[in-house]
């Protein structure tokens, strides 16, 4: 496996360098460099929106750093959740004192140390709320909604939530619209081939060549089959079929669509998936008003892609049209 | 009779328990390889010798209690995944139980054991049979604070404990994980011992003795 | 190798219907699928800009398409120039009667399509003006800098052109800073895998692991040297020095530095380059003003990196932030 | 004497082109795929099928001019990287110095050919000894302008055309490829024929026989 790095066991801290380097909005915090912040964070009277996870998902979780997003952020080592500290210096960091947000995915690590993180937020008198999304579908049955991961159906999450905090929205009206985005949104993702964490060395799991993974997680975790790969038409299927029945959406729904590549699937992939998956929706009476498609949440070099569907109302919808700017997502201001 | 041991110049205790993690680094990856991603040792070695080197930075040796939280802090400071979180815990309930008394009695350390199992437990949710270091955790306070009840001294019941911890770990070798990372290999899980349940036995048994050593 | 696609020779048929479902923004011209304008384009009186390239290479060339930035693109088969047809189409999709620059790569096909595609335009009575980019410092030797090859650097030059001719200049203010923008600029790329087109099946060429290829081309041609994999600080003093001694930049300079990922190269290596990249550049006393890394200008899956400098002047620094919106770069206005 | 032809009535001339290629396509291929990547038979039969199609949905077959035009278009529109541009070139400098004309004599024809090899040539610049199609052009037209200029009849001169390109196209296998994507192979490249340099001379020899059995 060919890589540009140095040590291996650095990767993380040599990729914040570089980030640091390239995008002065973004610091560390003093004394925990494994915490990203927007140089404008904390903003006084605004509703901190922190987030972290563990490093490889580029440009999650630290390209969702910025203006009218997230305001600081926990970084892992690579597939590995971030330090309880971290994840409290991050809440320190984005607390302006109308209290934080904290919006994470449901991992046990990032269970266990944004625990830890409330109670030290708790002696320092900081409020602090959680959503901990679970938008993958193929994680858990239904039913079983609240032992699913959360996949790149954070990012709308994120983007809806920051939009009210940029607005003055209240902390329970920030953890509402979070709430409401991740309840509404439903993933699932096609693995098409491993990934390599270079300070392990090997391959973090195995596809066939000529096989997929349905229902792979961002880390390679066990889908719901492994079967003979599909032209991208029924992959679409598939993956529509699992999300739609699942919420369920129907006939009239506005909603946003996010697809992302895992890392090494080219763009012009992305977009042929798209393709099927607009038609599929549309057939199905479902109109795609905020669609993405793009490297948003990776898996360092896997090869796969991502569905993610958020069924919209008219505040969701106007937050994500909401101005923002990041490294993982910018929604300009119009007009320009 | 022994019955207590002076807090202030304890703290050597938790170097014993930090040299137990970082002797058997090796031994500990290999366990994980078996079922987990081989990297157990690894995690705890790296924030066990963090806090080594914190504590061995002080002019003089903090208390027991002291170095405990200070554990407990290097712990949710410098390992992430489950591990800073759930020992981080184990050794917060020793500190916050210990904080402000000059010696530890048998009553103080069931105290303090109780509300080291009852933190980690609230922040990690697993029950004995999940094959994980509550397996060895869970008995040995149960098997601490039965002898306690039934009139033991400080020096036997800590015993009781490393001898139920003992037990509760080799138990793990016939369980089916129903946690973590092994969980998912269902049936395949079956056979081996659990990686969190051995570091956990080796500490209490570090804990047991060094413990012993220091009773006056 | 496994991928997204349905029929492997209609993959730039999908990748458009996708893309096009996707952004409302964009259209193909009528009678042309093969070209994808501007909604908005052409604008009576502004400087239509035009470019085009083989496919592959997502989000470039159709991804910089976009409010201030391309108006109109010809789109190839993979890795294969477009039709003459299909570029003198494009220029006529952004003729706004004040004439169209037309930027390109220096590639063989290219060069002749868009010969031909000149020769269509002047029969139609509109006046093009052309700049063929070619900043790669690799494809050629100083002194024959005409036969090196177009890289990333075309999105330099397309984003500076684009902003002066956004402003209201003319077609010849517009070629000038077009072609000052690639005459400022050089590139190199290192290449750390091959990558497959979909319709050949196998890879296009062969990088050994622990081997990389300095002076790569985007469609795999050969490098400078082929050599064993180096830290990636030592990858970034490779390419620094064969770029800046070669325009040269020095001590004083303000530039603009683009690194991009060539498809599976995760973005955490590119900030990882960046990051040496930058440290190089500061202690030869060159400031970086505008930094952009991510996935620019790929090559299908290849693994692997290209850096672009470009030496900025006052105007090219104002037209690199000025205000865009595309798939492949936004710019956003500030303040938000 | 035979002397001319009808354009009219010669769009058929096109055809027998377009025939050549596809009969072609898998040999044309086979011969890039030694120093090439393999695909120039299929690049040509694509633009030249195309127009196969465009010519027969036609109520009537257009005249020679008009067919050549057709075919010139339809390769740059049809096919991009380099095989649109410089056939389409040839085809265009043929259709632009017969438009306007009744009939085809040996004079215009070689006025025709001329305008090709010039227009192929300022879009593809390369010369005799690149290892290119224009091994097996410029010869042929140098033979056939020669021909005239020694008073050779139509028929005779189309007939030293052919023979020219054919030595034209041979004289490619000895070359070392100093353009396109066989010109990276350095030496590598000597020791089989070009395949552009393969399919003009294909090109011609039709031409030339179509062009001879409708001399009227
Ligand atoms: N929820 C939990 N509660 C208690 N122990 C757990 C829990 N989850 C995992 N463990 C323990 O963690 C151990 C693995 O630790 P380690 O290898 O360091 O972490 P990781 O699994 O993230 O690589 C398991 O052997 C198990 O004993
Ligand atoms: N500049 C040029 N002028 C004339 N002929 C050229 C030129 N470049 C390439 N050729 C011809 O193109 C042929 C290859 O055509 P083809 O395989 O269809 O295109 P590609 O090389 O893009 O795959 C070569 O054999 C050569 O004869
Ligand atoms: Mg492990
Ligand atoms: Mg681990
Ligand atoms: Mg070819
Ligand atoms: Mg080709």
């Amino acid at each position: 496996m060919n890589r540009v790095i140095n040590d291996p066991d650095q990767v993380v801290e040599d990729m914040l360098k570089g980030l640091l380097r390239a995008h002065p909005e973004l610091e560390a915090t003093i004394g925990n460099p494994r915490v990203i912040k927007h140089r404008d964070a904390p903003q006084a009277g605004k509703v901190g929106i922190v987030t972290g996870g563990g490093s490889g998902h580029e440009p999650a979780f630290l390209g969702y750093v910025g203006a009218n997003l997230v305001d600081a952020v926990a970084v892992g080592e690579i597939f590995s959740s971030p330090t309880a500290k971290s994840f409290f210096d991050a809440i320190k960091a984005a607390d302006g004192g109308a209290g934080v947000a904290c919006l994470y995915g449901n991992y046990a690590g990032d269970n266990m140390n944004v625990k830890m993180a409330l109670k030290m937020a708790e002696r320092a008198g900081i409020r602090v709320m959680t959503v901990v999304a679970n938008d993958d579908v193929a994680s858990a049955p239904k039913g079983d909604e609240a032992r699913r991961r959360g996949v790149a159906g954070e990012i709308l999450m994120w983007k809806t939530a920051a939009a009210c905090a940029a607005q003055g929205g209240t902390l329970e009206q920030v953890i509402d619209v979070a709430q409401r985005t991740i309840a509404q949104t439903r993933s699932i993702g096609i693995g098409l081939s491993s990934c390599t964490i270079p300070a392990v060395g090997k391959a973090n799991f195995h596809i066939e060549d000529g096989s997929m993974e349905v229902g792979i997680g961002h880390h390679g975790e066990p889908g719901i089959s492994v079967s003979a790969i599909t032209p991208a038409a029924t992959m679409a299927r598939t993956m529509v079929e699992a999300i739609v029945g699942d919420l369920p959406f129907g006939r009239g729904d506005r909603v946003a669509v996010l697809i992302s590549g895992l890392g090494a699937t080219p763009l012009m992939e992305q977009y042929i998936l798209y393709g099927s998956v607009a038609e599929l929706l549309a057939d199905a009476g479902i109109e795609v008003v905020v669609p993405l498609v793009g490297n948003f949440f990776t898996s360092l070099e896997m090869m796969g892609v991502t569905l993610s569907v958020l069924k919209l109302d008219d505040e969701l919808e106007s937050a994500m049209r909401y101005p923002c700017v990041a490294i993982g997502l910018t929604v300009s201001k119009e007009p320009l | 009779m022994k019955t207590e041991i002076e807090l202030g110049s304890a703290g050597a205790v938790v170097l014993d328990l930090i040299a137990t993690i970082n002797e058997n680094r090796a031994y500990l990856s290999e366990i994980d390889g078996a079922i987990g991603d081989g990297d157990h040792g690894i995690n705890m070695s790296k924030g066990f010798s963090q806090c080594r080197d914190a504590l061995l930075a002080q002019p003089t040796l903090p208390g027991l209690a002291e170095s405990f939280d200070a554990l407990a802090m290097t712990l949710l400071d410098g390992i992430g995944g489950s591990m800073g979180p759930l020992y981080g815990s184990v050794f917060m309930g020793f500190a916050e139980t210990l904080a402000g008394h000059q010696r530890l009695d048998a009553q103080l350390f069931g105290q303090a054991l109780a509300q080291a199992v009852a933190d980690v437990q609230s922040v990690g949710n697993a029950q004995v049979g999940d094959k994980t270091l509550m397996d060895t955790l869970i008995p040995a306070r149960d098997a601490y604070l039965a002898a306690l009840s039934q009139g033991e001294d400080f020096h036997t019941a800590l015993g009781g404990m490393v001898a139920a911890a003992e037990a509760g770990w080799q138990s793990t070798k016939a369980l089916q994980a129903r946690i973590g990372r092994a969980a998912r290999l269902g049936e395949r899980s079956i056979g081996v011992l659990d990686a969190g349940a051995t570091s956990c036995f080796l500490l209490l048994r570090t804990l047991g003795s060094s413990l012993q050593s220091r009773l006056v």
